[in-house]
């Protein structure tokens, strides 16, 4: 009285779905070879351009193609812009990580919390997320960097303080809709406890939008810091994009290149996390699916 | 001394007839001026605040006792003649008489004597009225300064922005005078009166019709635009919607350069004499040794800075005394860019390097700010120091107080620091290289320098009233500076003033902070 | 007669929802109001009503899976609302759930043979080799393949997915299993099969079940005893033959007829007796008297004013004024 | 007489994940004027499709009608223009939905949805309009008319709702009513309440029924003819009673015989027997073969089932049944 | 509940997060290492330690830190904000003087950016998998990963270089001395880079989510059953469709209104805007404590503000919210 007949059928996880779902998914897919492309270049340059990003190398602002040994010409002091593009991907990707990872884990902790205990919890935490909603988040982000100095980790402390409370209702929403569903008192039924039921019941359930919203979080990372390096708050010792912009934004009228090369670096990072956001969104979500 | 009183008596009479002489014949009425400048005013009382932005509209609404030309001749503005004391410890001002301030009360020598002595009391710049003991004022038109010893610059210290003569009936009142309400709705007795003042955007001035200088100014008014962002003030003056500027970026002064139309000149900032300059923070180790400071300064080199950062518009500045002052020795060493004699210094001074090829560590702070160019020199270093084997770290202050705070402190190793001349220099010069300065404020002797020598030389030169004899003491004083080394002298910052070409405008040393009251446009706009 | 395995007093649970303006009282919803029965071992008992009736929350406030605002749940004679925590869950073996949505009563991420066998690692039964074999067993059990296992919940169709549930259900050989409308969600081809299903697992292990439904069809079917409920209360309670052949309750009556049936044809000008008029109260505002007098056809005065009592009518107990026949 | 609406070699395909599938294969059907006609199978049928194709409402894409005819009253409708077939929605095709909770917008007052739908066939004002809101509102039985018509649907229960939908429906005199499932997500009571309430109206307007329902218990109670559809074919066709009472389809006696329905034996102390099983589940569509859709679950397949798909035919039985084996009990 | 007592339930809750924002501000602000003092010093150019403490005792700074949190709650209570150590000027005046600047940049880049972006998002919508519609999706996420102020220097050089018609720099012409239409008509001409530039990361954004928002809703019943009634395509989409794809997309406004006060004060540094941004930023610089609390403040409370105007409009907008009860 079996059901389905004889063919054996692969376990498909609903992850394993979700992916193959991805890679029918042309911008998400060209999305996730570029930023595949920009980090094998960021951590493997150095392999093809190896040199001390602080020498000076050539004439100051001469412009890409002018030198062949400087492709993408020469910074205001003359140092050589690919060195520099190379040498600074690394912690502009690294605060974009990093403030992510800080912004999923208070969001998820408080967002979860939230949503699982509901009633006074979800009250009080609710108002300390708007808290931090109504704070403007770079005004209040200059302030931390100003006050701790602006280093990478300060920086990276103070994009995942301004950047949280999204994450959190995210989570809150998430965990306020799978808790009323009926595998989560099932759960309960046999015996679980609200530990397990939160973080093995719910929240594997609730990552797919998480998932999404933090890898659109290191977009906005990467965005907040290249903002706070062309206010001139970024961390001085540590090359990155932004402060590449930042540094060269006073001869801009002079020479865009080394105002719009480290901009369009951070663009195309940014863009190619947010069609890989995208196209999760879309395979993690199969309502849009067929349309 | 009798030759320099009479020199300055030679100066002021026959350049009289000129400040109070008629109408320039093709000197036209009318139009307006607008001014575009990066510096932003706390307020516009120039008796209580240094700096340009306060000094612009400052000079403008207050009058001072005698202005300067562009020669360092100085000549009558409210005082119509001046008069030292054989000894030179009393000047005596007369007044024009009949002189009213904006609101119609007239300005006495109990004004200049009140004027003095909150200068005195108030400005940041002690020393320019520091010899001065009390101003008696016989009658309404005479002020009699009387000093406690000599004092070469007292005459300078009467000119542009350094002495406006504030009216006491309105200051007076007891208030604390550097958060004096009228600060930001003054009233003064220069050429214009305040039309309106939004704090951080633009100050309106509009013409006194009632100025003692007859048929002046020639100018309606004169609106003085804040524009933070260099790009942005570039762009107003080649599109015309600002006539002058006070540019300092160098990129934007190479392009106005190549604007039609406009007059682009580093003159007008003699006075002011903008230095910019490495600091070393001489008591502390490594740059406690003189031949550390001395392979630092042989890593860098001024042309490139000159060239490549400042766009080949900046002067250089091998001194403490700015290089257009009748003071500065053109002898000092150069420290031309020698990575070799760097090398060999630091090697001598014990500082060698370690497998990597490092030998040390050192931080330089920088001064915060939105103009990214003051970042540049300190990029610059770093890439040089690694050269010879030094790491430098840049440490960014969030804000200026904080930077400050840190080289009054002396919590620094390196920093590059801004300082005007301020036109003599006693006012501005001295003030780095005494180690009677050394106080925990900004602009002192931060360094910590402390030669003995040196502080003879300086003092002496304070009471000098001999120039040439002066010049000879400061000639001294350069030489043993720049073995020293306490700082490293880079180049005067690109200063320039811009503006169109159809506007008869005189920059005397003191540039657009003296009266405006000769400026006209030669044609229409 | 033998001891009820489960047996309710009083059972109330009440619902804060939201608070009349910014400090005032706690608004409450009384959605079961002092229900009592009693489920023998081996035997089925039924709660039907409609939506809104109060039967969910009567039997999850039963295990404790709502938590009751009073009353008092003994089950196999231990008080089940004043066991501590650790106890409950102990418990909770003999007491398991079969839910109404097969699409969301399994966790999309555990593989299935995992969900089945969940039970048994929480609850400690048995060594894992003993763990891996029983999951077998009770897939062949509820007419699974073994090999089945390693899918995914949404790999398989509705019907499919429920006898997961039964299988889960069934992990820990429990006593009882409270059925939350295991079929309403169900094709009515799949429901005949996991109707089937459950009795033959009831005569089998001698389970006994708490059966939820508002289906009269399908509780006629699978019910020993039948309890109506209406707005949070018991309003009929008899076993199946009586309710089915002698409704007392004038609620009961209209449900009969209101329920779907071969019997009537339009092609013989069938024309429904009566109906009751209108919707549900709302549980936020429940009348003085009986709940169902607003829409009842037989009300009188005294049904608006005095709420009556559930009473003993030898067959049946019927909360009615004025039962019928 | 002549069919109201009829439906002829009605073929709908969807494009999916798939690929193309066939959605409703061969469907034909008559509605005539004034009668019930009952379409009943089990989910993803392709009885609702058949209503969309009724109402020309099929989704493009990824929806698409490749063959068949659809007339209406006489007139060829299957490619008829959208404003044609605009002024037949609402006007003389009227329909009702399954979800009464979502099938009404949630932002515009139910006498607004209902006067929208009456300013959009009749030229009246909107006074008017509203006057005939509040008077439909009162024949499908909504207590206070006039001022219900000025509330929100979240206002309003499930079956206050569904009788808002059903005054929408014949605010303009339909010939042809649509019901998809209107009762489904509705309790029994108000269940009954929707039933009585239909068939009121159709007796009051002589408005012909398409009841589109998975419950034999419906399809007893409210229809004329009957047309049984499975994995979008109609299997079997005829009269409610001869359906009902002798079903020649294995398919639609699986059907017939695993409802729990009350009635039979409800008095008896003994357990009742196990209910009828259909085993397995409905196919899906991109796996249909070219034999008999219920081969493999069928008591009665055989080769000739599984290679050769049975014609819908009345020959030798009572009522048209697409099955080899019609009749024969399993 | 009745709404009066909504919107005074959400002030109430407003003021509690001002205070709190104004509490946490003045802490941390207060931690920084050094002191306000030296600030002030250093804004008049150096000054002696006698003078350090003369200011110390003018601005109250020697007192305890609490207590100068309680002279400071007194203050903000009567709407003072205290003196600016920069501007030496009241804080309330020079805000008041930028706040304008920084609404009209902020509202004209989220008005233009949600008209445009809903009517493109609506154009998607109808043809989800059309060329139109994947121009929005790649156009938005373009939109969303251009940095703001890059995107500006890019507008800058454009304009001041290649095509100069409109301004790059300040709200209104120098030497412009009109009013009424002039003066509006000279200040958009202003505007139009910087609230393009501001406009365009939100527009994109709006566009997308219109589009998404629309697509779900045309996917609900109750179109269907609009297009039962045989209403065209046209009312299907504008009256039915939008009127419920608004709801998600005021959420959305509301939320965003703090990003947009951060975008605008990037692109108001890069168009030297006369904004609360760049006092803002001259303010950090600075640690003008006063300016720097006053304008957080200000943010904050216009960030409140216009989550209550959002939640009425959403009350307005969703009769289930407004009636109560959903």
């Amino acid at each position: 009285m079996t059901d389905t007949p004889a063919p054996r059928i692969e376990a498909v996880s609903p992850l394993r779905e979700a992916w193959q779902q991805f890679l029918r998914n042309k911008p998400a897919v060209a999305g996730l070879v570029l930023l595949v492309a920009i980090v094998a270049f960021v951590l493997y340059g150095r392999y093809f351009v190896d040199a001390d990003p602080y020498r000076i190398v050539w004439a100051p602002l001469s412009a890409p193609g002018a030198n062949e040994a400087v492709p993408l010409g020469t910074d205001f002091l003359g140092r050589d812009m690919l060195v520099l593009l190379l040498k600074g991907g690394a912690p502009t990707i690294a605060v974009g990580l990093s403030a992510a990872l800080l912004t999923v884990i208070i969001g998820i902790s408080v967002g979860a919390l939230a949503g699982y205990f509901g009633g006074w919890i979800d009250d009080l935490l609710m108002r300390f997320t708007e808290f931090f909603q109504v704070l403007p988040a770079l005004l209040f982000a200059m302030v931390l960097v100003t006050l701790f100095a602006p280093s990478l980790v300060t920086i990276s402390f103070a994009i995942g303080i301004v950047s949280w409370p999204a994450t959190a209702r995210l989570t809150r929403a998430e965990f306020l809709r799978i808790r009323e569903l009926e595998y989560v008192t099932a759960a309960r039924s046999i015996g679980a406890g609200n530990q397990r039921i939160i973080w093995k019941v719910i929240l594997p359930n609730a990552l797919p939008p998480l998932i999404v919203s933090a890898a659109l979080t290191v977009g906005v990372a990467i965005l907040f810091e290249a903002g706070l390096s062309f206010l001139g708050l970024g961390d001085p010792n540590t090359i990155s994009w932004g402060l590449m912009i930042g540094q060269n934004r006073s001869f801009l009228l002079e020479a865009w290149w080394p105002v719009a090369i480290p901009g369009m670096a951070i663009f195309l990072t940014v863009f190619a996390v947010s069609l890989v956001g995208d196209g999760l969104n879309d395979a993690f979500n199969p309502k849009l699916r067929s349309r | 001394m009798r030759l320099t009183r009479r020199t300055f008596f030679g100066a002021s009479a026959s350049l009289m007839a000129l400040g109070l002489g008629p109408v320039s014949a093709q000197a036209r009425r009318g139009g307006e001026l607008v001014i575009v400048t990066g510096e932003n005013p706390r307020h516009l009382n120039p008796a209580v605040q240094s700096g340009v932005a306060t000094a612009v509209p400052g000079t403008q609404i207050f009058a001072s006792p005698l202005r300067v030309d562009e020669n360092w001749d100085l000549h009558p503005y409210l005082a119509q003649s001046w008069e030292w004391a054989d000894d030179g410890l009393s000047l005596t001002l007369n007044l024009v008489p009949g002189v009213k301030f904006h609101d119609g009360q007239p300005v006495t020598s109990e004004d200049v004597a009140f004027s003095i002595m909150t200068i005195k009391a108030n400005h940041p710049f002690q020393t320019m009225f520091g010899p001065v003991d009390t101003v008696e004022t016989p009658d309404e038109n005479t002020a009699i300064i009387r000093l406690s010893q000599t004092h070469p610059a007292l005459l300078l210290a009467l000119t542009g922005a350094l002495c406006p003569i504030i009216p006491k009936h309105v200051y007076g009142d007891g208030q604390d005078i550097p958060s004096h309400p009228a600060n930001t709705a003054p009233i003064g007795c220069g050429p214009f009166k305040l039309g309106e003042y939004v704090a951080g955007q633009q100050i309106t001035l509009v013409r006194n019709d009632d100025f003692f200088l007859e048929g002046r100014p020639y100018l309606d008014g004169i609106t003085i635009r804040i524009v933070p962002d260099a790009a942005s003030v570039t762009l107003s003056l080649e599109s015309g919607e600002a006539d002058v500027g006070m540019v300092t970026d160098a990129t934007a002064i190479n392009r106005l350069n190549n604007t039609d139309g406009l007059t682009v000149t580093p003159r007008g900032f003699e006075g002011i004499g903008p230095i910019q300059w490495v600091a070393f923070n001489t008591r502390v180790a490594p740059l406690d040794d003189v031949r550390v400071r001395q392979a630092i300064a042989y890593t860098m080199d001024r042309g490139f800075i000159l060239n490549a950062l400042m766009r080949g518009v900046a002067a250089s500045q091998k001194s403490p005394i700015i290089e257009s002052s009748p003071f500065y020795n053109p002898d000092m060493p150069s420290y031309d860019i020698d990575l070799d004699r760097a090398n060999a210094l630091l090697d001598e001074a014990g500082h060698p390097r370690d497998a990597d090829g490092k030998r040390f560590s050192m931080t330089m702070e920088t001064i915060p700010g939105r103009d990214a160019a003051l970042g540049n020199v300190p990029e610059y270093l770093r890439s040089q120091l690694r050269e010879v084997g030094i790491d430098l770290e840049l440490r960014a202050s969030p804000d200026f107080p904080t930077w400050a705070g840190r080289l009054a402190s002396g919590d620094f190793q390196m920093s590059m620091d801004i300082v005007f001349n301020w036109g003599d220099p006693v006012i501005g010069v001295h003030r780095t290289y005494l180690s009677t300065n050394i106080r925990p404020v900004i602009w002192s002797n931060t360094q910590g320098y402390a030669n003995p020598e040196v502080d003879r030389l300086l003092n002496e030169a304070g009471h000098e009233l001999d120039t040439d004899r002066r010049r000879d003491l400061y000639f001294q004083f350069q030489d043993i500076v720049g073995n020293d080394l306490p700082v490293y002298w880079l180049n005067a910052l690109p200063y320039h003033h811009v503006f169109d070409d159809r506007i008869d405008l005189p920059l005397s040393i003191w540039g657009l902070m003296q009266a405006m009251d000769e400026v006209y446009w030669t044609e229409d706009r | 007669m033998n001891q009820p395995l489960l047996s309710a007093r009083d059972l109330e649970v009440s619902f804060e929802i939201g608070r009349k303006g910014l400090f005032g009282q706690p608004r409450l919803l009384r959605a079961v109001r002092g229900v009592d029965f009693d489920l023998m071992p081996g035997r089925t008992l039924g709660l039907v009503g409609e939506s809104g009736s109060g039967k969910t929350t009567t039997a999850m406030a039963a295990i404790r899976l709502t938590p009751p605002t009073g009353g008092s749940v003994t089950f196999d004679g231990d008080d089940l609302l004043t066991l501590t925590p650790e106890a409950m869950r102990a418990h909770r073996r003999h007491l398991q759930v079969i839910f109404q949505d097969p699409y969301s009563s399994l966790n999309p991420r555990e593989r299935v043979g995992a969900i089945v066998r969940e039970p048994l690692d929480l609850m400690d039964v048995g060594d894992p080799a003993g763990r891996d074999a029983r999951v077998r067993e009770l897939f062949s059990l509820v007419g699974l393949r073994p090999d089945q296992m390693a899918l995914f919940p949404h790999q398989f169709s509705g019907g499919q997915r429920q006898r997961i549930s039964i299988a889960r259900a069934l992990a820990t050989n429990p006593r009882l299993i409270v059925c939350d409308e295991p079929v309403s969600a169900l094709d009515v081809a799949i429901q005949a099969q996991i109707l089937n299903l459950l009795r033959r697992l009831q005569d089998e292990f001698g389970l006994s079940y708490l059966f939820i439904s508002h289906d009269l069809g399908v509780v006629q079917f699978i019910c020993d005893d039948i309890a109506v409920m209406y707005l949070g209360e018991i309003v009929e309670y008899a076993d199946r033959p009586t309710l089915f052949s002698k409704p007392r309750h004038p609620y009961t009556a209209v449900l009969l007829e209101a329920a779907p049936s071969l019997a009537r044809r339009k092609s013989a000008g069938y024309r429904r007796a009566g109906m009751v008029k209108g919707d549900l109260p709302s549980p936020m505002n429940l009348p003085k008297g009986c709940a169902f007098a607003s829409r009842c056809p037989n009300a009188q005065a005294r049904c608006r004013e005095e709420a009556p009592a559930l009473r003993d009518l030898g067959e049946s107990r019927v909360a009615c004024h004025f039962p019928l026949g | 007489m002549n069919p109201l609406m009829s439906l002829q070699d009605l073929r709908v395909e969807f494009d999916t994940r798939h690929g193309r599938v066939t959605a409703l294969s061969g469907v034909s059907l008559d509605v005539m004027p004034g009668e019930t006609l009952g379409i009943v199978g089990e989910s993803g049928c392709g009885k609702s499709i058949t209503a969309l194709a009724m109402m020309g409402l099929i989704p493009n894409p990824p929806g698409h009608l490749t063959e068949g005819t659809i007339t209406f009253d006489g007139e060829d409708i299957t490619r008829a223009p959208a404003r044609r077939m605009r002024q037949l929605r609402g006007g003389e095709i009227a329909m009702i939905f399954q979800e009464p909770m979502t099938s009404l917008n949630p932002v515009f007052t139910v006498g607004d949805q209902i006067a929208e739908s009456i300013l959009l066939h009749q030229d009246i004002s909107r006074a008017e309009a509203d006057k005939q809101v509040v008077e439909l509102l009162e024949t499908v039985g909504i207590p206070e008319p006039a001022a219900r018509a000025r509330t929100y649907p979240h206002q309003l229960s499930g079956g206050m709702r569904q009788r808002v939908m059903i005054a929408m429906a014949i605010s303009c005199r339909p010939k042809l009513l649509i019901a998809d499932e209107p009762t489904t997500a509705l309790d029994v009571t108000v269940q009954a309440q929707i039933f009585d309430l239909m068939r009121d109206i159709q007796q009051k307007f002589g408005v012909a029924i398409v009841l589109i329902t998975h419950d034999m218990g419906a399809i007893a109670e409210m229809t004329d003819r009957v047309a049984v559809m499975y994995a979008g074919r109609v299997i079997e066709q005829g009269l409610s009673d001869q359906i009902l009472d002798d079903p020649l389809h294995p398919y639609t006696r699986g059907l017939i015989g695993c409802i729990p329905v009350l009635g039979r034996a409800a008095a008896s102390a003994d357990r009742l027997p196990p209910l009828a099983e259909i085993p397995g589940v409905v196919p899906p569509l991109h796996l249909l073969g070219k034999g008999c859709a219920f081969a493999d679950r069928c008591a009665l397949a055989d080769d000739r089932c599984r290679a050769d798909r049975p014609l819908l035919s009345a020959a030798g039985h009572g009522h048209p049944v697409a099955c080899h084996h019609a009749g024969v009990p399993a | 509940m009745g709404l009066s007592s909504y919107i005074l339930r959400r002030l109430f809750y407003g003021l509690i997060l001002m205070l709190g924002v104004v509490v946490l501000n003045f802490f941390l602000i207060h931690a920084a290492p050094g002191d306000a003092a030296e600030v002030i010093a250093g804004e008049m150019g150096g000054t002696t330690e006698e003078m350090m403490a003369q200011i110390r005792a003018h601005y109250g700074l020697d007192q305890p830190l609490l207590w100068q949190l309680w002279l400071y709650l007194k203050q903000v209570a009567v709407l003072d904000l205290g003196t600016s150590y920069h501007f030496n000027r009241p804080v309330t005046e020079l805000i008041a003087q930028r706040i304008w600047p920084t609404v009209l940049l902020a509202m004209s880049a989220q008005l233009v950016a949600m008209l445009i972006g809903v009517v493109m998002g609506v154009l998607a919508s109808r043809k989800p998998q059309g060329a139109f519609s994947g121009f929005v999706s790649v156009f938005s996420t373009v939109g969303y990963a251009a940095p703001v102020f890059w995107t500006g220097l890019m507008l800058v050089i454009l304009f001041a270089a290649t095509i100069p018609i409109f301004p790059v720099e300040g709200m209104v012409s120098a030497r412009f001395r009109g009013s009424g239409l002039a003066y509006a008509l000279n200040v958009a001409h202003h505007l139009v880079l910087p609230a393009t530039t501001l406009g365009i990361l939100f527009l994109a954004q709006y566009a997308r989510l219109s589009r998404t928002a629309m697509i779900e809703v045309l996917g609900a019943d109750y179109i269907r059953t609009a297009r039962a009634k045989g209403l065209g395509e046209g009312k299907v989409t504008f009256r039915h469709a939008l009127r419920n794809a608004v709801l998600p997309i005021l959420t959305v406004a509301g939320l965003q209104f703090g990003n947009l006060i951060s975008g605008a004060l990037l692109v108001e540094t890069v168009f030297n805007w006369p904004g609360m941004g760049r006092l803002a930023f001259d303010s950090v610089l600075r640690r003008d404590y006063p300016t720097l609390l006053g304008v957080l403040f200000c943010a904050s409370a216009v960030v409140v503000i216009a989550n209550l105007v959002t939640d009425l409009s959403y009350r307005f907008a969703d009769p289930r919210i407004r009636t109560g009860g959903r």
